[in-house]
């Protein structure tokens, strides 16, 4: 049986590589496949949880944080769409004016 | 009749008058209806006065209903002497300053009816409320209708003085916020239970060094209200309300820094004196350097505060009931004084000294009215300041008698920019012809007028029933106050558990040369 | 035996991934990331999670990963070209691997670690359908009620952002 | 035996109650000269009743208190509003309403025409008020409120005519030095206090002496500085000639009758605590006496025919103070009720001649000034004559009331103080010269006002010379209530009547009868000498003076020796720099400036960070990252395996 350290372990690689894809890339939608990624990382390790004390509120957990992970993903392209539309750009780099 | 919680009704009655005045429609309608409430508001007072019994020291009206078990908070609601009679005074002074500034506020008049309301509510609150947590939100409540009167309707500039006003207020405010959870929890340490409660918290034996910082804490928050000297120059631009806040001010000083803490006010006291001594002084300086009356009166505010705060930090039964009557002559006076002022400039929109003189045979009412509030803050024996003003002076004279000389010269100052003040804008010859035009008093100005007037005098003849109301809560106080300084090294003299002043008559030179010299 | 398939499904998932962040064209990036989810799906089975398993692979890579599809479409974006990455990259990635260190280090320190408990040991309909609804419907009532009216926000709020002739779009 | 004196609170409430009737519920002027003397007249019968019912009593118990009702009362601070009838309180309560009644009558004619005079018999009514409190009150606190009360009418009386400027100047002048004066009274009244317990004279005087020791020249001293203020001694003298910018009949009851006197009535009140301390007996005396000399010198040369009397008064004061001081204090009060006589006198006469002048002198002419009047016995014979006798008492001529007052006081000085009675002598020798040169300029000699202006001159009214004939008699035949003993034995009844109220003083030693009327003679003497020197220089015009007197004397004594000059460079000026500097510098600039130097540094931090938001999403990014590192590895405590 796969001790439950493999499964954080796991968890926790994703969400930096996660992590390194939201700072590194350029492109809007990638940041935000980036942040999905995160997510799954920490769904992972509630799950590995879930299995390790016998309790199913992992799941519940889990369950939430997919339906959070929806709205955010509905709200973030709704965002690039209209950034898309108003700069015809989606890198965010060349997004700055709300600076000082 | 007594069962009816009249304190709550007092405290919560403007409340429900400011809920009216949203349904009301029209200007004269809400001024109408604001007058009215305060009007009850004052009537239900005479009555609770008149039931006030007067030789008990502990409060009165007790009303006690559990809020916050967790915090051991309760809406505990009482009035002893003191408290009844600063709250008797805003009871009185606000129908009078609604009635007053009926033509006179204009803009907005539904608004400023409610925030006045809301402002009378939580003064009540603060005199009568004995849970430290409830007075604090009192204390705190009464920003905010502050912050609006002093912003919309003060004069120019305004809006910076409301502003400069709310800083300071918070600046005040936290320091007490920190104290008063620190008494909760040192009350907590000490007993196990929560509780906010003044009584209870009296009896706290708190070690010396923490009380210096409590009181230093809520001294600072209190100093910054009354205004003294440091903190005073919001007061210049906000002084549509300077004469509430002394009362406020002098108030915590008395129900909260002077039983709580003994030892700190061993040390403190001496220093609380120079400060207010140095106030007067300072206050009245100036004040004779201005050429704007409102400038002038905000002042002279000042300088009165100290005066106060003199009598306060006296540790006496004569500096207290000074310190008292003296609020109660300074709500009269100088509330007349800036009521007569505003009515004046209503007139002739100028704050300016100079653009008036030659007024007494223009408008013969005002001046003579005039002239009794002018005469009534110099403090003319016959008129109520002079029995506030000698009372502390006599406290004072008793424990650092070179301040009494000092806050003595405040007298010779005060006589200086009163009358100079009356001297630009009565007398002389009537030099600009738009003076010419300005028409007398109408009867309800001269009945607000007449109204402070009869009471000036009142008290000034006859101060003895507003004396014997607060005998027994001074008394009660000082024995408080002098509890532990009896254990404490012989920093006060008071050494008998009767009234602190010291044992005269016959040994008086042994106690005196004792620690004078 | 368990351990090869946890293997090869972590493997899957950690090189998908990896892929995903560094590929030039989106779209390949968008089924790179559905395989990592379909992957950490299997990992879900594996540890008896087989209702959040299937939510997974319906909702998550099969909902809103065709919505990063359709997105994608719709902007009709290509490759991109020319630099590809911010100029913090080696920044990145330092801190990526000093976050991973102190909390890799607290995991192995995990005592509770190796001992799995019996798959059938522990009660049956672990993790299934059943005992998730009743969970959802008594203790995490609220919370669901919340997620709801979350959902209906945000679906009124993309509607409204994406509105032509709204303030918000500027025309 | 206090009931029988009971009604003794009406005394005050009337002149009060004719205030308030003239203030609130009369407009008509004529009608309120009436209820003023009405109420005046009043008071002043209640005042001789209590007078006859005192001498009633045994001369042992001529001391009553009537408590009125309990004023302030705090723990041990008790004071009552209460009343003391005992002979020296009568004797000031006669002068008060006597002189004051004959003065309303006198104001009746003199300010009937002016519009608002109302207001003046109201203030009036109001001074009377005040007096009789100060006079009758039995603590000190009472007597406080008096006196404030009466520097309080006599700062609305000085500016009664507001419209004038230099009216409301004087005023608020007056009224300040007088504050000054009551600061140091209050800081007495404080002293006494802390040492006797209680602020009745009763108690205050039977504390014993030890108990008070410490402090007893503080408590005396600040006292006298307080009756220096009310009575215009010299470092406190300045506001009295300014004074007279008030009507005359002000300047005649206030300013020569009854209030200045109340510095010397609180002096011979606490003549108890005075004894006790010789220091402050000798510094009364001195300042007194400086005063007389000072006052007087000036007086010479004065050209305002009421400035003259206005330094008279100072002079006379300084006698009393004199008297005071050397232990004489039954002569002060005598010299204090003739001064009232004749002085009253000598201002109403100066009104009813300015009254008649200001009708009859062409615009621009100042009808007080006496370069411009002249000859005008022949045109007013009762004013002159009425004058003349108030003249001759002044100056101390033999059978006038002057004469034995002052001869008293000059007997006192001898015995006791003799630097301080050459001073007096020389003092007399002064009073006769600018008394008879005042009399001479205005009535002796050629008149120098040109012939129209000379027949619009005639006699003031019935009203006005009424007051004027008795107040002539009065000064003539006042001394005689006090005759010394040398002339007739038993006869000085007024010191009889006084001597239960100063029977603690030890006894004044008395010298041989012969000495004494060398004395008189000596006086005589001089007061001839000095009403020849003025009948020589402005009679005759004889200008032997003009070469003796060196020019600077002259200029100096014109000048006033320019003290109002050296107060405002010294005191007034320094006050509203320091005013004008703590206002505009210190409150505007360090604390004002500090606040806003606060909001300041808030704001230039606040610019820092501001840069810190560079608008790219990824350093935020960073950023959330660069804290969740810190927070991990703060929470776990070490930075990897």
């Amino acid at each position: 049986m796969i001790p439950v350290t493999y499964y954080l372990i796991l968890s926790a690689v994703l969400f930096l590589i996660g992590t390194t894809g939201v700072l590194i890339r350029r492109n809007a939608i990638i940041v935000l496949m980036g942040i999905e990624l995160m997510l799954n990382g920490a769904n992972l390790s509630f799950v590995a949880f879930a299995r390790e004390f016998g309790m199913a509120d992992g799941h519940i957990y889990v369950f939430l944080v997919i339906t959070v992970a929806a709205a955010e993903v509905a709200i973030g392209l709704a965002l690039v769409i209209l950034l898309f539309r108003n700069r015809g750009t989606v890198n965010i780099d060349e997004v700055r004016s709300l600076r000082w | 009749m007594t069962d009816l919680p009249l304190l709550s009704l007092i405290i919560w009655l403007p409340v429900l008058g400011a809920i009216l005045l949203l349904f009301v429609k029209g200007d004269v309608a809400a001024r109408w209806v604001g007058f009215g409430v305060t009007a009850l508001v004052f009537i239900l007072f005479a009555v609770c006065f008149g039931a006030f019994k007067s030789h008990i020291g502990d409060p009165q009206f007790v009303e006690r209903i559990p809020w916050i078990e967790t915090l051991g908070v309760s809406y505990y609601v009482g009035a002893d002497g003191i408290s009844i009679l600063l709250a008797g005074i805003t009871a009185l002074m606000w129908p009078l300053a609604l009635l007053g500034t009926w033509t006179i506020v204009t803009v907005r008049v539904r608004a400023y009816q409610v925030f006045m309301l809301l402002m009378q509510t939580t003064l009540m609150g603060v005199f009568f409320s004995l849970d430290l947590f409830q007075f604090f939100l009192f204390w705190e409540g009464m920003l905010i209708p502050m912050y609006f009167l002093i912003g919309i309707w003060g004069y120019e500039r305004s809006s910076m003085a409301a502003l400069k006003f709310f800083l300071f207020a918070i600046f005040g405010s936290l320091l007490m916020l920190a104290a008063v959870i620190t008494l909760a929890f040192l009350y907590h340490q000490a007993h196990g239970v929560l509780t906010f409660e003044m009584a209870a918290l009296y009896q706290l034996a708190i070690p010396p060094e923490v009380q210096f910082w409590l009181a230093l804490a809520f001294i600072a928050a209190f100093a910054v209200k009354v205004p003294m000297v440091p903190f005073h120059t919001w007061l210049p631009d906000a002084i549509v309300l300077a004469v509430v806040l002394v009362k406020m001010a002098a108030y915590g000083f008395i129900r909260l820094t002077l039983p709580m803490f003994p030892d700190a006010l061993a040390e403190l006291a001496p220093l609380m004196c120079g400060a207010a001594a140095a106030g007067i002084v300072y206050g009245a300086l100036i004040a004779l350097a201005q050429s704007d009356i409102r400038r002038m009166i905000a002042y002279s505010t000042i300088s009165h505060a100290g005066f106060v705060v003199l009598g306060v930090f006296a540790l006496n039964q004569h500096g207290i009931q000074g310190a008292v009557v003296h609020i109660v002559s300074l709500a009269l006076s100088t509330g007349g004084l800036f009521l007569a002022a505003m009515m004046l400039v209503q007139r002739r929109n100028t704050w300016d000294m100079e653009a008036y003189g030659g007024l007494w045979h223009t408008i013969p009412v005002f001046s003579a009215f005039l002239l009794i509030f002018s005469l009534a803050s110099v403090g003319l024996p016959g008129l109520s300041n002079f029995v506030g003003e000698f009372l502390i002076l006599v406290g004072v004279f008793q424990q650092h008698a070179a301040i009494a000389v000092v806050a003595a010269t405040g007298v010779i100052l005060a006589a200086v920019y009163m009358l100079r003040m009356y001297r630009k804008v009565i007398f002389g010859p009537l030099t600009r012809d738009e003076n010419r035009g300005i028409k007398d008093l109408s009867f309800r100005e001269t009945a607000v007028l007449a109204c402070m007037t009869l009471f000036i005098i009142g008290i000034g003849v006859y101060p003895n029933p507003v004396l014997r109301t607060m005998e027994a809560s001074v008394q009660k106080l000082l024995v408080q106050t002098h509890r532990l300084a009896e254990t404490a090294p012989a920093g006060t003299s008071g050494t008998s558990t009767e009234a602190a002043s010291r044992p005269v008559g016959l040994d008086a030179t042994r106690g005196i040369s004792q620690d004078n010299r | 035996m368990e351990l090869y398939f946890f293997l090869f499904f972590a493997f899957v998932a950690v090189a998908s991934s990896v892929a995903m962040i560094l590929q030039r064209n989106p779209i390949y990036c968008v089924l790179l990331l559905i395989m990592v989810m379909i992957s950490i799906a299997g990992l879900y089975l594996m540890l008896d999670a087989q209702f959040v398993a299937i939510i997974q692979i319906v909702v998550y890579a099969g909902a809103i990963m065709v919505l990063f599809l359709f997105v994608i479409m719709l902007l009709n974006l290509s490759r991109e070209e020319g630099g590809m990455f911010r100029i913090q990259k080696p920044t990145a990635v330092i801190l990526a691997v000093l976050l991973f260190l102190p909390v890799a280090a607290m995991v192995m320190s995990y005592p509770g670690g190796g001992t799995a408990p019996p798959v059938e040991g522990s009660q049956a309909g672990f993790g299934e359908v059943e005992q998730i609804g009743t969970l959802l419907f008594t203790k995490y009532l609220l919370p669901v009620e919340i997620a709801a009216v979350l959902l209906l926000i945000a679906i009124v709020g993309a509607v409204v952002l994406t509105r032509k002739g709204t303030v918000a779009t500027g025309e | 035996m206090t009931e029988s004196f009971s009604y003794v609170w009406l005394i005050p409430f009337l002149p009060l109650l004719g205030a308030f009737i003239n203030v609130f519920c009369n407009r008509n002027p004529r009608v309120s000269g009436m209820i003023a003397c009405a109420a005046v007249a009043t008071s002043f019968l209640l005042v001789l009743a209590v007078f006859f019912q005192l001498i009633g009593l045994p001369a042992g118990e001529r001391s009553v208190d009537v408590v009125v009702y309990s004023w302030i009362t705090t723990g041990t601070f008790a004071v009552d509003v209460a009343f003391l009838i005992d002979p020296l309180s009568t004797v000031m309560m006669l002068v008060v309403t006597g002189v004051g009644l004959l003065i309303h009558v006198y104001s009746i004619g003199y300010m009937g025409k002016d519009t608002c005079c109302v207001r003046y018999f109201s203030y009036l009514n109001l001074f009377m008020f005040a007096m009789l409190i100060l006079v009758m009150g039995n603590n000190f606190l009472l007597m406080f409120v008096g006196w404030e009360g009466v520097g309080l009418c006599s700062y609305l009386l000085i500016g009664f005519w507001c419209e004038r400027q230099s009216a409301a100047n004087a005023g608020m002048k007056a009224f300040v030095v007088n504050r000054v004066g009551d600061f140091a009274f209050i800081l007495g009244l404080l002293l006494i206090f802390l040492y006797a317990g209680s602020l009745t004279y009763a108690d205050v005087f039977a504390v014993d002496p030890n108990v008070l020791a410490p402090v007893i020249t503080a408590i005396t001293l600040l006292l006298f500085i307080g009756a220096m203020g009310k009575s215009a001694q010299v470092p406190l003298h300045v506001w009295l000639p300014d004074a007279m910018e008030g009507p005359t009949p002000v300047s005649a009851l206030i300013h020569a009758a009854t209030m200045v006197t109340a510095g010397v009535y609180m002096v011979a009140r606490c003549h108890a605590l005075f004894a006790q301390s010789a220091t402050a007996m000798t510094a009364v005396a001195v300042v007194g006496a400086f005063t007389a000399i000072f006052a007087a010198y000036i007086a010479m040369t004065q050209y305002d025919i009421k400035r003259v009397l206005a330094y008279s008064t100072v002079s006379q004061l300084g006698y009393m103070f004199l008297a005071c001081g050397v232990g004489y204090f039954t002569a002060g009060i005598f010299h204090l009720v003739t001064h009232a006589f004749f002085k009253a006198l000598l201002f109403m006469g100066a009104g009813s001649v300015i009254h008649a002048l200001e009708h009859a002198l062409e615009k621009g002419k100042d009808p007080q000034d006496l370069r411009n009047m002249g000859g005008l016995s022949s045109l007013m014979p009762v004013t002159y004559k009425s004058m003349l006798l108030a003249t001759l008492a002044i100056a101390g001529i033999a059978p006038f009331a002057g004469f034995f007052s002052k001869d008293l006081i000059l007997l006192g000085a001898f015995v006791n103080a003799p630097v301080l009675w050459v001073v007096a002598l020389a003092t007399a020798v002064m009073t006769a010269f600018y008394m008879f040169r005042l009399l001479f300029m205005t009535f002796g000699g050629k008149t120098r006002m040109n012939p129209p202006e000379t027949e619009k001159v005639h006699e003031s009214s019935r009203v006005i010379t009424i007051p004027l004939v008795l107040l002539a008699i009065l000064s003539t035949v006042g001394g005689f209530i006090g005759i010394p003993h040398v002339f007739a034995k038993g006869m000085d009844r007024f010191g009889g009547f006084l001597a239960p109220v100063f029977s603690g003083l030890p006894e004044a030693p008395v010298p041989s009868s012969s000495v004494e009327l060398a004395l008189m003679v000596l006086t005589l003497l001089l007061a001839a000498a000095g009403i020849w020197g003025a009948y020589t220089v402005y009679i005759r015009g004889n200008t032997v003076f003009d070469r003796l007197v060196p020019r600077a004397l002259y200029t100096l004594s014109l000048r006033k020796f320019y003290v109002d000059e050296v107060y405002d460079a010294l005191i007034v000026g320094p006050i509203r720099k320091i005013a004008w500097g703590f206002s505009r510098i210190v409150d505007a600039l360090i604390i004002d400036g500090g606040l806003t130097l606060a909001a300041l540094t808030v704001r230039s931090v606040g610019n820092v960070i501001r840069y810190s938001q560079t608008g790219v999403v990824q350093h935020y990014a960073l950023i959330m990252v660069i804290g969740a590192l810190v927070v991990i590895v703060y929470v776990t405590g070490y930075l990897g395996p």
